[in-house]
């Protein structure tokens, strides 16, 4: 590798997105003692901006694919497609977390910068082509969103759940990490595609390779809250603040996704055969787990928690296809969940007002009455969750399914979409409760939509038709950039 | 852009403008709503006046791309099954949403535009000619009756309609699966292309395989018929449905389970549907009979006129897999004939709901003293589904049972048990509730029917009248295309000469 | 003895085994501590402790190959160490603020 | 001949005027309607007698494809031969007369108008049936005749017992229609067509089983609408319908379309002599049976009615030993003396004030002369006296029936003693003796008695007039018997004495019957509660079925199986799902040991599938 350290305008260019929000979250910091008390929205709108600038960074640098770094880093359609992903989700996130903080007088500077940061990590793990740098990024995002979790330092909830994130967190980084040395021992090298070769050489030690396999299944697994690793995901996002929560379900989730699948599609690909039955066992283990847990769960983020861990089942699924076509299922349903996900829980926010506490599921009675818009929307994004047609979830559960049967898993589909007739009986029940149910006293004295919350509302709504509607554009461009480095 | 896609546009568009309408002028909403609905009935018409009875094969084509990439088509188009079963549709929404029109008092709005959006789903269904829109369209026609029935039925609302979803729902993901797996065999969802490759040998399936996409297909369809044992929910939807969901959903939306048993298992999988035909069979006559009996046994009319349905959809999946020229013809036409009579007899169930506000059958007597006019059409109605000749019923249920008799007697011999008890059941509900002396509630609450309501039966009455006299009007298109399907199942049993007492078994291997 | 001894010793004699299963122990050692230890600072000692373990096979695995990178590994490590430590010691903190305990069994309101 | 379709749609449309307007128009306007369209399609009726030269020259005219599909193509055909052409004289004959009876019977009823347009109805019905040329659309009048007789018995809906036997009579009808609706299916099954000239060509080729069975399950179509043996059930409680009914529909018409089925069907019976065989036992038992029953009955209308069955027994004795001409003989001047009878019962009963009960009665004689003479003029035609009109046919019968199976006409003999005796113990209970009703009863109106007098002209010398046999001897070829005359001697006896004992009883001296019936009570009871058969069919069928549809099928099987694994299955999710909650304990520490099993068991797993170790 040439001894040159000085950066090239592409390199910058294709690391500008980490760049400018790195920059950004620093920028937040400066001001924050400035303006913090007398503009507490301003950060939100740098922090909206500098997601934006950080999209067009992230197609600035798709017109320039490659490796840069010294192949540390690799930009490609996949990188991009995540890159974007975590990006709007950040864009959402502040949306949802406008009316939230100022109802509960959190500092908002603080929470801002912790949110770039840790978009700006899920930006690098999606980029990176070392695990080394892998292992940065996630944790970049994850310390941050430790921090995140525990926001409100007042509240035991948040307390506990920062806590229990952040030990089971660092537990689980911890076998990655081990997974990574025992690869780096095998290989000798931590970029995924030299690792790729060097595992093709012979007389490379299966037995080695199998437990770091094994051990960065853990640590991924974990952070994607796979069975039987799921245990934390529950408990953290119902004590940890309603935007943050979701955005942890949603953005560090796809970030882990994105790396999962990268690596074992490239590094250990030729291994597949072994690793497959894990995924899949995970993969109904989630499902089933998810949605029989959700049945009987009456308090909404925890439900919602469940509904998650049942949904990255559904991802699993498409994981062990072990295809391309299964690659971009994942892609495409992660965004399609990300849009539900925050969607549906713009509405819980709307609701649960000051300490959360209306976060009952009977708290949505009467919503279709009180508020229809926001009733309505709702409904699109349960019916969206429970995968019925012209809407995103739909499509996503479809190409999933697909891919699983083009490789032949047909037990896994069947049990995969008895699952899903089984989940929509507790996303049934949120619209039982909304149009059926007499108004409840949390219905009547709701306050109008606030502008952030609406935005919230309003552009996933619209995202998910369009997914459900014309999902051609976005699938496309999943199965272009579905393709790994062989 | 042809007419077909105007009709299927048309509900669409009325949907969208009333949810833009302010909740505030409800007089606004129901006349878009059914201004909407005629002009789709309206339209419809001329497909059958446009419908080239001599060419098999659909027709009002349209076929462009919608997803590229899988494959997805908006492939629509009709033939002699579904022109009818389009025209039910279209035909029965403008009088639900007029039954509806002093009935329905909160969120009016929201109710009128479901009805349309349940209609746009429903003329789709029967129009789509491509698996995946198919999967769509019975999809989108789930949501609206569920909230029909959650939002606006009776006390156990919710129930019903949760159970309502969940079966319909649990059977059309394993439909789903099939579809997705059939997409992986052939490559392309539409459905024309996936028979030719199966016919053509294009795609081979081995029994196995056929054995389960049958099924997956046919129990999601069963569910809908609905086929005992799984017809559980639908007296509890019944039951529980505003009357206008309760019309729709007996008189159309069950016969996207029998549409569906017609137009994909049987010409997709012949060889499963022939071995399956005896159990399936034996299943549909003991719905026959046993819907029959514990209609007999109800103290609710709706859940009463629920069981017929149980009963008479039983003579519909006869017909279909009794695989003969009449017993097709005869489930086709059985379809409009329930549709026609049982939603007349859930139209005038509900007109008395609105009067006495009652269900249950004790509650009424003597209704005939204070309201001739409403137990003479009720009278007509009763004999329809009875299936008096003369009357629209007796067709469908004389060739069914025909064509059952030309596959093997005994099948018939036993369905046609099921007249006797219709018998029973209607006319000990029609004592039970217009004879006798008059009781003090009744004869202050039964005025004698309306206007509004005149308009909305005496359509329903002609058809009963015109379907049972002059049935060249609708059997032509229907045999054709029933005539193509057998023979695209290579089981063209035609009228044969002398078949011995235990019949042929056309197709008992 | 002089350094050059012990690099000979370590050239020659102590197979690299011998380390990995060092790291693997002190791993494991740090594993059971998470889920035996009730304190939690012990137990985010633990998770330490485990870092390390993997730091040291690390530079096993650099000396094996007879790279660099392996050993600049666990500076990547120690850093990001460092910065868990910060922010776990703060939670750690605001936690039994908010609990006056740090037993680990009484952090479980957030259940079922 | 194309206005043979106004036949029938005279009466309908009399129906659709007095149906719709009936209730505004005056009684004068339904009166005109009813009868006059009634009266104008038997002046048709006439007309194409004359044309087709009563039915000597076949006339066959298809309107329009009902069903068609295929090679299978049912049409909407007439045709009149001579048996349509006696069927057609029957109904609208004697229907004519009944209607204008029925003006003055019914009177001050309510709903006149209603009662007018079912009748009218029914006979747009019957003359589809006799006019039908094929199977279905004789089916068509078949199933229709059951609907008005329905609507008509259940005239009076505010009496619960009229409902029930209207309810009877469909249901019961309707076992019997699914014999016949089996019937054709076969008959499509192996002719491929329903039109009597192609399936009757055919017939004699085909195998006899098959014909067997078809003409069996034709049999069972009979019973139900003739009321034979065993589902006459019906016809008794159909006298809850007001008499003209009874008279045009439970005797005259409707009740003998069985006959006439079977006699259209000979084609199909001749060559099943199983079926030919059960057609004449079953029709001797019930002739029998239903006699039998009669002897005992107090209600004047019971007593005819269960004549009625047993005649109809006769008829089918007549079909059933291969004597078609001599049933359908029979079937006629039934019609007529039996329609007398009714209306004279009627005006009996109109005269005591709506008393049915003949021991209110008696002493009529001096008050309504008329009907005593019309009843006396009936009976003896009934009872076989020469040379009144019933002597011929049942006579033609029973010599048939002896040159079958001598037994049979032994059998037949003592039913028509019994007979005789049973009609004259109503004519004496009725007109002898003193009054022991209320009120004071008065003789009927002209528009009454006139259609009885006309009837007892027809009951005198019907039977002799029209020689059924030979204007039929085209058809049905008759037998060369030789002359016996002692089947004559017995057949005339036993009438002779039936009245004679009938006399002896009820009028020389009348605590006799009382002693008898004492003396033998059991008998007694048997027969005035018609041996329990209703009872019987209740119990073994009627309650099993409705008591097992509620308590087996609906609680059971649909409520506790189905819907409880329904709603099991459910239940059981949530109790996995809160299973799998418990798990979640809240303590990091198990949450970690979790993590730590979990990747033992991912290592384990991938090095047994690497099979690595």
């Amino acid at each position: 590798m040439p001894a040159n350290f000085m950066p090239s305008a592409d390199d910058l260019l294709r690391f500008s997105p980490e760049l400018i929000l790195t920059i950004a979250g620093t920028l937040l910091m400066v001001l924050d003692p400035l303006f913090g008390k007398r503009a507490p929205r301003l950060f939100g709108h740098i922090s909206i901006l500098a997601f934006l600038a950080g999209i067009v960074g992230a197609l600035g640098a798709q017109s320039v694919t490659g490796f840069s770094f010294s192949n540390l880093l690799i930009v490609d359609g996949y990188a991009t497609f995540f890159r974007i992903l975590v990006l709007s989700i950040g864009i959402l996130a502040v949306l949802l977390s406008y009316k939230y903080l100022d109802r509960e007088l959190a500092e908002t500077g603080e929470y801002h910068a912790l949110l770039l940061f840790c978009v700006a990590g899920q930006c690098l793990m999606v980029a990176s082509n070392d695990l080394i740098m892998i292992f940065i990024g996630l944790e970049i995002s994850s310390i941050a969103t430790y921090i995140l979790a525990g926001y409100l330092r007042n509240d035991k909830r948040n307390n506990e759940s920062a806590l229990k994130y952040f030990l089971l967190g660092s537990f689980a980084t911890a076998f990655l990490l081990y997974g990574i040395a025992v690869i780096y021992g095998i290989a000798g090298s931590t970029k995924l595609d030299e690792i790729r070769t060097a595992l093709s050489q012979p007389g490379v030690s299966t037995a080695a390779v199998a437990v770091a396999a094994a051990l960065m299944i853990v640590g991924l697994g974990f952070k994607v809250s796979g069975a039987p690793f799921q245990m934390w995901a529950p408990d953290v996002y119902q004590g940890a603040p309603a935007p943050v929560s979701v955005f942890m379900a949603t953005g560090p989730k796809a970030a882990a996704f994105a790396v999962f699948l990268r690596i074992f599609m490239t590094s250990f690909q030729q291994i597949s055969s072994d690793w497959e039955p894990l995924i899949w066992i995970s993969a109904l283990l989630s499902m089933t787990i998810g949605n029989f847990a959700a049945l009987t769960q009456n308090n909404l983020k925890r439900l919602m928690a469940y509904s998650a861990i049942a949904h990255a089942g559904y991802i699993l699924v498409a994981f062990a296809a072990r295809s391309d076509g299964g690659a971009a299922a994942v892609m495409f349903y992660l965004a399609a969940y990300a849009l539900m996900n925050i969607g549906a829980f713009a509405v819980i926010i709307h609701i649960c007002g000051k300490g959360e506490k209306n976060l009952r599921v009977e708290d949505l009675a009467g919503l279709g009455r009180t508020q229809p818009f926001v009733a309505a929307l709702l409904t699109v994004f349960l019916l969206s969750l429970i995968g019925v047609p012209l809407t995103g979830g739909f499509f996503g559960k479809f190409y999933i399914f697909r891919a699983a049967l083009q490789s032949n898993l047909v037990w896994l589909t069947v049990l995969g979409l008895l699952n899903s007739a089984v989940a929509a009986y507790y996303y049934l029940r949120f619209m039982v409760v909304m149009y059926m149910y007499e108004p409840g006293e949390v219905a009547n004295s709701l306050e109008p939509l606030s502008p952030g919350l609406r935005a919230a509302l309003v552009l996933p709504a619209i995202g998910t038709f369009f997914l459900g509607i014309l999902p051609g554009a976005v699938l496309n461009f999943a199965r272009a950039s579905a393709v790994f480095t062989r | 852009m042809n007419l077909l896609d105007i009709v299927i546009a048309i509900p669409a568009i009325g949907f969208i403008l009333a949810l833009l309408i302010p909740r505030a002028q409800e007089q606004a909403v129901r006349m878009v709503t059914l201004v909407f609905s005629l002009a789709a009935f309206v339209l419809s018409l001329g497909l059958a006046v446009g419908y080239q009875t001599g060419q098999t094969g659909q027709q009002f084509v349209t076929n462009v791309v919608w997803i590229a990439n899988p494959e997805i088509h908006y492939h629509v188009g009709i033939d002699g099954i579904s022109l009818w079963l389009i025209i039910l549709s279209t035909f029965l929404t403008p009088i639900a949403i007029l039954l509806s029109w002093r009935y329905i008092h909160q969120q009016s709005k929201e109710f009128f535009a479901l009805l349309l959006l349940l209609e746009f789903g429903l003329v789709g269904v029967f129009a789509a000619w491509d698996l995946f829109l198919f999967y769509v369209f019975w999809e989108i026609v789930l949501v609206p009756m569920y909230l029909l029935i959650g939002i606006w039925g009776h006390d156990r609302r919710i129930y019903a309609a949760v159970k309502f979803f969940i079966f319909t729902f649990a059977g059309s993901v394993l439909m789903l699966a099939a579809i997705i797996y059939l997409y992986n065999l052939a490559g392309t969802f539409d459905y024309a292309l996936i028979l030719d490759q199966l016919r053509s040998g294009h795609i081979t399936l081995s029994h196995t395989q056929e054995t389960f996409l049958f099924l997956a297909f046919f129990i999601a369809f069963a569910i809908k018929v609905p086929l005992f044992p799984l017809h559980t929910w639908l007296p509890d939807a019944h039951v529980e449905a505003p009357t206008a969901g309760s019309v729709m959903l007996a008189s159309v939306m069950l016969k996207m389970g029998t549409y569906g048993l017609l137009r994909f298992c049987v010409p997709m999988f012949p060889g499963a549907a022939r071995d399956n035909a005896p159990w399936i069979i034996i299943l549909a006559i003991i719905g026959i009979i046993y819907g029959a009996l514990v209609a007999m046994v109800q103290p609710n009319m709706k859940k009463l006129v629920a069981y017929s349905s149980v009963s008479h959809l039983g003579f519909v999946v006869l017909g279909i897999f009794s695989f003969t020229q009449l017993g097709l013809d005869g489930a086709v036409y059985q379809m409009l004939n329930h549709g026609i009579s049982t939603g007349a007899l859930f139209l005038l169930v509900g007109f008395m709901y609105e009067r006495r506000h009652s269900l249950a059958i004790s509650d009424y007597g003597g209704v005939a003293t204070v309201a001739p006019w409403l137990s003479t059409v009720f009278l007509i109605t009763t004999l329809a589904s009875i299936g008096l000749p003369t009357l629209n019923n007796f067709i469908g249920e004389f060739l069914v049972l025909q064509g059952a008799a030309q596959a093997n007697f005994t099948w018939s011999v036993f369905a046609a048990l099921g007249v006797i008890l219709s018998a029973c059941y209607m006319l000990w509900l029609y004592q039970r509730i217009f004879y006798g002396e008059t009781g003090e509630e009744v004869r202050h609450h039964m005025p004698d029917l309306n206007i509004r309501e005149w308009c909305c039966i005496v359509p329903l009455i002609a058809l009963m009248v015109w379907m049972g006299v002059y049935t060249n009007t609708f059997l032509p298109p229907v045999t054709a295309t029933d005539a193509n399907v057998l023979q695209q199942s290579n089981m063209n049993t035609p009228l044969r000469g002398a078949v011995t007492l235990s019949g042929g078994g056309s197709h008992a291997r | 003895m002089e350094p050059a001894d012990a690099l000979k010793l370590l050239n020659s004699g102590v197979p690299i085994s011998w380390y990995l299963t060092l790291s693997a122990l002190l791993f494991a050692i740090g594993v059971a501590g998470f889920i035996f230890r009730r304190n939690i600072i012990t137990v985010f000692m633990c998770i330490e402790l485990m870092l390390n373990a993997v730091n040291l096979s690390f530079i096993t695995f650099a000396h094996q190959h007879k790279q660099a990178s392996g050993q600049l590994f666990t500076f990547f490590v120690m850093v990001v160490a460092a910065a868990e430590a910060a922010v776990g010691l703060a939670i750690i903190l605001t936690v039994f603020r908010n609990r006056s305990t740090l037993n680990i069994d009484k952090i479980n309101t957030l259940k079922n | 001949m194309q206005n043979l379709w106004l036949i029938p749609a005279l009466p309908f449309v009399g129906f659709l005027i007095n149906g719709l307007f009936g209730r505004r128009l005056p009684k004068m306007v339904t009166n005109i309607v009813a009868v006059g369209s009634v009266v104008l399609s038997f002046l048709l009726v006439v007309m194409v007698g004359l044309d087709s030269d009563w039915g000597a020259k076949p006339v066959h005219v298809s309107y329009f494809t009902w069903i068609g599909i295929g090679s299978f193509n049912v049409g909407w055909d007439y045709m009149v031969d001579k048996l349509t052409m006696i069927m057609l004289m029957i109904v609208t004959g004697i229907g004519s007369l009944i209607h204008i009876y029925a003006t003055g019977y019914m009177e001050h009823e309510e709903g006149y108008y209603r009662f007018f347009a079912y009748l009218n109805l029914f006979m747009f019905f019957m003359l589809n049936l006799v006019l039908a040329a094929n199977y279905l659309l004789l089916f068509v009048g078949w199933e229709g005749v059951g609907l008005c007789s329905y609507l008509l018995i259940g005239f009076y809906f505010l009496k619960k017992s009229a409902t029930n036997a209207g309810n009877k009579a469909f249901i019961v009808n309707r076992i019997g229609d699914f014999g016949f609706s089996l019937a054709m299916f076969l008959i499509v099954v192996n002719f491929g067509s329903l039109d009597f000239g192609k399936v009757f060509e055919t017939a004699p080729g085909k195998p006899v089983d098959t014909l067997t069975a078809i003409a069996l399950l034709m049999l069972l179509g009979a019973t139900g609408k003739s009321a034979q043996i065993p589902l006459y059930v019906w016809l008794p409680d159909a006298m809850e319908g007001p008499t003209p009914v009874s008279a045009l529909i439970h005797a005259a018409t409707m009740v003998t379309a069985g006959v006439y089925m079977c006699t259209r069907s000979a084609a199909i019976f001749t060559h099943a002599p199983i079926a030919m065989e059960a057609v004449a036992l079953i029709g001797l038992a019930t002739a029998v049976f239903a006699a039998t029953i009669g002897l005992v009955q107090n209600d004047i209308k019971k007593v005819f009615a269960y004549s009625t069955v047993s005649q109809l027994g006769y008829m089918f004795l007549g079909v059933g030993v291969g004597a078609f001409s001599a049933g359908i003989w029979h079937l006629m001047t039934h019609a007529f003396f039996k329609a007398l009878l009714f209306l004279g019962a009627g005006s009996v009963i109109h005269a005591c004030h709506g008393e049915q009960d003949m021991r209110h009665m008696g002493g009529l004689k001096k008050y309504a002369p008329i009907t005593f003479w019309t009843l006396l003029i009936a009976s003896l035609a009934i009872g076989g006296v020469p040379p009144f009109a019933g002597f011929w046919s049942k006579d033609a019968i029973l010599v048939a029936a002896y040159h079958h199976a001598p037994w049979m006409f032994w059998l037949g003999a003592i039913t028509a003693g019994m007979t005789a005796f049973y009609v004259f113990r109503a004519l004496f209970m009725t007109f002898f003796g003193e009054y022991r009703g209320h009120g004071h009863p008065h003789e009927s109106p002209v528009s009454m008695w006139g259609p009885l007098a006309a009837l007892a002209v027809l009951s005198t010398v019907g039977g002799y007039f029209f020689n059924v046999p030979k204007i039929l001897d085209s058809m049905f070829p008759l037998a060369e018997e030789p002359e016996n005359p002692m089947l004559l001697i017995v057949s005339i006896g036993a009438g002779v004495i039936g009245i004679a004992i009938a006399w002896y009883m009820y009028v020389a001296n009348t605590e006799l019957p009382n002693r008898i019936a004492e003396s033998v009570r059991g008998l007694y009871t048997l027969l005035y509660n018609k041996y329990f058969v209703d009872e019987i069919y209740d119990a073994t069928v009627v309650h099993p079925v409705v008591e097992g549809s509620r308590a087996v099928l609906w609680r059971g099987i649909d409520q506790s199986v189905i819907d409880g694994a329904v709603n099991g299955v459910g239940y059981q999710s949530r109790g996995i799902g809160s299973v799998l909650r418990l798990v979640q304990s809240g303590s990091i520490r198990s949450y970690a040991t979790w993590v730590v099993l979990g990747s033992v068991a991912v290592i384990v797993v991938m090095g047994v599938i690497g099979r690595s170790f």
